[in-house]
């Protein structure tokens, strides 16, 4: 059949397109022409909220950018704004911080697994991931009270103190996660239809992907070794022993792949830290009312979906006179034409998924 | 018709109850994930806390073929007109249910361009506060959506259109 | 946490090798926590961010940040600043390029030396209204194409 | 005309053709009920229990329901085709119910009770036919609904049918050749005078033919047309209220069709099995038809377990697999099974 080239609208109400995104399609037979992705159906104006508010209010707000990783946002966040201060945090609240940013790691990707298979048509992934994530949201819980928008860290420190019992909550989702994530292996690796979805599926280059910015997994699933964690180390990393994961093809399969291992490096710096816990304070003398000197500063971390910056300036007032935030997702969207052209309109789907994405901190 | 219908309460308020037994245990959901309360939607779907045990696992990806919009979000301006448009498309009859402290009222976000609660463009039954709600907050607005379609009379609307909420 | 650009040679050699390149421009060379801000002329920043690209290495643009002073842009100062983030990998070297500019003035664009910067301008052209020249696509990227305004802008209200 | 002929030539011809509306939609009934708790259990979950025992008025619930919506039919829509296609394809697989024996024939004293609606000696050949005539519905309704996702469904549906009726087509045939007959019963008579179900004697065929048989039920992993990360629902985007039960119960239908035809040909209907083994006898004390629902509640689970374990596939493997493996291996089959017959 002589099939013209159709425009296709994907969204912004649309089951794969992980919230609020609309993609403007160009189908030939199947082929994809052309991805153009249509931003801020969940444009909240954050960063105009933020010049409204107080230096700690805006942390909870945070929260609500990735929230998938909502304690990684707040770690972004509050590290920037203590680098404006000069603030020097005790060890114990950095070593706390780590143990709740990489736990949030682990959610993140679990989650991620989850919604990438689940867009691939293998949905029992998505179940067996969500029970695993709801585990580590159980010592979230546990430890602040919060499960999903967590709001785990505070300008200073952490809220509380990491006792006994939460420490034995997380040595045992730890436990237990190494076979749960070969169960998720089991399902997918050597399944050939998920390879065939996977492997040679939108693949970029490493030049490419430095020329678009692309960072966190996806950058590393090209050989390029880029991880803030060992690159600039914060919150005291450099402590730690662990891999960066870097593979070389580029495509959906090595991103599922370095994701993957990402997560059992997470777990062995969980372990570190939770062994090597210093003791003394969780929290550094912050006055109530925290007005900062005028300064700029940008600082970034590695968050589960890639390089994720704060800009925080201030104006000696209460209130900050500028936040801007770099989220990785943004930047890595962009990446998305230029990994689909030429692939199959089904592929779409799991190219975005295999991007990891989340619209909370891309439309901001 | 109507005059037997009035004659006979009986008949009716048995063919109301049949048809609400129906409708509330068979309440499909549209999927309409806009913001962080869809990650809690998607959980309470999950192993956990399984939506399904009230036959509502069935999301729907077309609006055509559900009953049940959760608007389980943020809605700005610029999304407004689509859930609009969306629940326009929603065959009768539907119920929506506000998840959330931004579909409530517009939550944190008194900005420019987020409107301050979805029952300014749709009519809401349920409202469930929280940001986001708990996966058990929101079974638990589910299940007080049951017991308003289970006091509901359909038979009603059908013999008078009129009666027909307007709300 | 170093205090004197002295005490970061490789960045002190990048911030020499700008100046040189580009003379001494309105504010300078300025280093503050630990980062280096060098302020060009915003005629001169597609060749200063070629030149960091190219000849130091700078291989990745972090972001793009839009800045208004309004009401009070201070002596002498214009309405806007551009902030642009460098980053050299490896090297662990970051730099931050400002432009200043005002109402009405359009920047050079630099997409054809970063594409990442694409969506970053689109998004300082729809919160700040900063028109760049040489864009291949420069419409708002966030809100819809009939709003009025430019949220960020300090004179525009917070509930629009 | 004598009452007890006009019983017999009247009432019992209504009651099976009651019968064979009711069968399906029990059957249907059960099957999404079961669906439902088994991918459940499967993702470690429930899956619905509060509508009566164990859930199992689920699928009331959701008939009444959908009986009570409001049926829309789209501005652009073009009306007459919109309505006709899910009456075309629910009456498809109903009409092919009418040809599918549930057991043996019987004697009630003089009178032979033949368990099914109408009697071909080309039994075979109508099901398969009548069951895609199905896929004109799904066409239809994709192009009336006048809206690209559901006719891109329709497009991907159409062919994927298309191409998978071939291998079962050459496999069914494979059977024919042993049975030398397209009666359903005699294919499982054969099978009892054999003393061997056809599934071990042509393993390649039941093997093919079920593959194929899940790509003709668009069902998981071949539910591209409804594959809904991609294509909202498919075909049936717009339809809505009992339009809709249309197409999801004639697609749960055919999934019983296309288990039951496995049954008949390749695993002995309603036979018992273990003929040979004197143990086992007592086996042959329970009654055929249970057999016959036992096989093909097997199968069915099968579909279930498919479901939620495999991925999708992508469009172009699915072409390729049907093309470039199924076909040929079903041409391979099929003259291989000719030449033995033909030498032996």
């Amino acid at each position: 059949m002589a099939f013209q080239e159709i425009e296709l609208n994907m969204g912004p109400q649309h089951p794969s397109t992980h919230g609020v995104l609309r993609l403007k399609l160009t189908v030939d037979n199947e082929v994809v022409r052309a991805v153009e992705p249509v931003l801020g159906y969940l444009h909240r104006g954050m960063e105009k909220l933020w010049e409204s508010l107080t230096y700690p209010q805006i942390v909870p707000l945070t929260d609500r950018l990735d929230y998938l990783a909502a304690v990684s946002n707040n770690l972004g966040y509050v590290l920037a704004v203590e680098k404006l201060m000069g603030l020097e945090v005790p060890k114990r609240a950095r070593y706390i911080r780590v143990i709740l940013a990489e736990l949030q790691r682990l959610a993140s990707h679990l989650a991620w697994v989850g919604f990438m298979a689940n867009d691939i048509g293998a949905m029992t992934v998505l179940l067996y991931s969500f029970e695993d994530r709801e585990d580590i949201l159980d010592v979230f819980e546990t430890y602040c009270g919060g499960r999903l928008t967590v709001h785990g860290i505070r300008i200073g420190g952490v809220p509380f103190d990491m006792d006994a019992g939460v420490a034995g909550m997380i040595r045992r989702v730890l436990d237990g996660l190494p076979k749960r994530i070969a169960d998720i292996e089991n399902l997918l690796d050597d399944n050939r239809i998920w390879l065939h979805r996977t492997r040679g599926v939108g693949v970029i280059s490493a030049a490419d992907a430095m020329d678009y910015g692309l960072t966190g997994p996806p950058l590393r699933a090209t050989g390029v070794p880029w991880d803030i964690r060992k690159e600039i180390p914060y919150s005291s990393y450099e402590d730690f022993s662990f891999d960066v994961p870097v593979l070389a093809g580029g495509d959906v399969y090595d991103r599922y792949l370095v994701r993957m291992r990402e997560m059992r490096q997470s777990a062995q710096i969980i372990r570190q830290a939770l062994d090597g816990l210093p003791e003394g304070e969780f929290q550094a003398k912050v006055p109530r009312i925290l007005k900062i000197p005028p300064g700029e500063v940008f600082h970034t971390i590695e968050a589960p979906k890639g390089e994720l910056g704060f800009y925080v300036r201030s104006n000696g007032t209460d209130k900050p006179e500028r936040v801007k935030m770099k989220s990785p997702s943004f930047i890595n969207l962009q990446c998305l034409e230029r990994m689909c052209k030429g692939n199959l309109f089904s592929d779409v789907v799991g190219i975005l998924g295999s991007l990891d994405i989340v619209l909370g901190e891309i439309d901001k | 018709m109507t005059d037997a219908a009035e004659r006979h309460p009986f008949l009716l308020t048995r063919l109301d109850s049949a048809i609400t037994w129906a409708q509330k245990n068979s309440l499909w959901p549209f999927g309409s994930g806009l913001a962080c309360c869809a990650i809690e939607m998607i959980a309470t779907a999950a192993a956990r806390y399984d939506i399904s045990r009230f036959g509502m696992e069935l999301f729907r990806a077309s609006p055509r073929q559900a009953d049940l919009f959760i608007v389980a979000g943020t809605v700005t301006n610029k999304m407004a007109p689509i859930i609009r448009r969306l629940w326009e498309q929603m065959a009768d009859p539907k119920w929506v249910v506000a998840m959330g402290n931004c579909a409530v009222s517009g939550g944190p976000f008194p900005t420019y361009s987020v409107l301050q609660g979805v029952d300014k463009i749709i009519p809401v039954d349920v409202y469930i506060a929280g940001c986001p709600p708990t996966p058990q907050g929101l079974l638990h607005g589910l299940m007080i959506l049951q017991k308003k379609i289970a006091g509901s009379h359909p038979t009603k609307e059908i013999l008078h259109p009129d009666a027909r909420r307007t709300d | 946490m170093p205090e004197e650009l002295t005490d970061r040679p490789d960045l002190l050699q990048v911030a020499e090798a700008l100046r040189e390149r580009f003379g001494d421009p309105v504010g300078a060379v300025a280093f503050e926590k630990g980062e280096l801000a060098v302020r060009v002329r915003a005629s001169e920043l597609p060749a200063a961010v070629e030149f960091l690209k190219i000849v130091r290495g700078f291989n990745a643009l972090n972001d793009m940040i839009g800045l208004d002073r309004h009401p009070a842009p201070g002596e002498g100062r214009k309405r806007f600043s551009i902030l642009y983030q460098l980053y050299r990998f490896p090297g662990r070297l970051r730099v931050r390029l400002v432009i200043d500019i005002d109402e009405g003035e359009a920047v050079p664009s630099i997409v054809p030396l970063f594409k990442s910067a694409g969506w970053a301008e689109r998004e300082i052209f729809d919160m700040f209204g900063i028109v760049f020249r040489g864009h291949p696509d420069l419409r708002r990227v966030y809100l819809p194409e009939e709003f009025t305004g430019h949220p960020l802008r300090k004179d525009f209200p917070l509930e629009g | 005309m004598t009452g007890r002929t006009l019983l017999f030539e009247l009432l019992i011809p209504v009651l099976k053709i009651v019968a064979v509306i009711l069968y399906p939609m029990v059957m249907v009934i059960i099957m999404i009920w079961m669906e439902r708790r088994v991918v459940a259990f499967i993702q470690g979950r429930l899956g619905p229990n509060r509508v009566g025992f164990q859930g199992l008025l689920q699928p009331v619930a959701d008939a009444m329901k959908l009986f009570f919506k409001e049926d829309i039919v789209p501005r652009q829509a073009d009306a007459f085709l919109f309505n006709l296609s899910p009456v075309l394809v629910m009456a498809s697989s109903l009409l092919a119910f009418c040809f599918l024996p549930l057991g043996e024939s019987f004697m009630i004293g003089s009178y032979t009770l033949d368990l099914r609606v109408a009697t071909s000696p080309v039994a075979l050949l109508l099901v398969l036919g009548l069951s895609s005539i199905g896929v004109f519905g799904i066409i239809f309704g994709g192009w009336a609904s006048n809206s690209k996702y559901p006719l891109m469904g329709a497009l991907r549906s159409v062919v994927q049918i298309l191409s998978y009726e071939i291998p079962i087509g050459l496999t069914a045939l494979t059977v024919v050749f042993f049975s030398r007959s397209m009666d359903l019963v005699a294919i499982v008579n054969n099978q009892r005078d054999a003393k061997v179900w056809f599934g071990f004697l042509l393993p390649v065929s039941f093997v093919v033919f079920w593959i194929s048989g899940i790509a003709e039920t668009n069902r998981a992993p071949f539910d591209l047309p409804e594959a809904e990360s991609e294509l909202v629902a498919g075909y049936h985007t717009e339809y809505s209220g009992m339009k809709f039960a249309f197409f999801y119960i004639a697609e749960y239908a055919h999934m019983v069709l296309v288990s039951s035809l496995v049954v008949i040909l390749f695993f002995g209907g309603w036979l018992p099995p273990f003929p040979n083994v004197k143990a086992l006898a007592f086996l042959g004390r329970v009654p055929g038809f249970l057999w016959y629902l036992a096989k093909i509640m097997f199968f069915l689970y099968l579909y279930i377990w498919i479901r939620g374990t495999l991925p999708r596939y992508r469009f172009d493997a699915l072409i390729r697999l049907v093309w470039k493996w199924l076909i040929p291996l079903a041409v391979l089959n099929f003259v291989i099974v000719a030449l033995g017959w033909y030498l032996l």
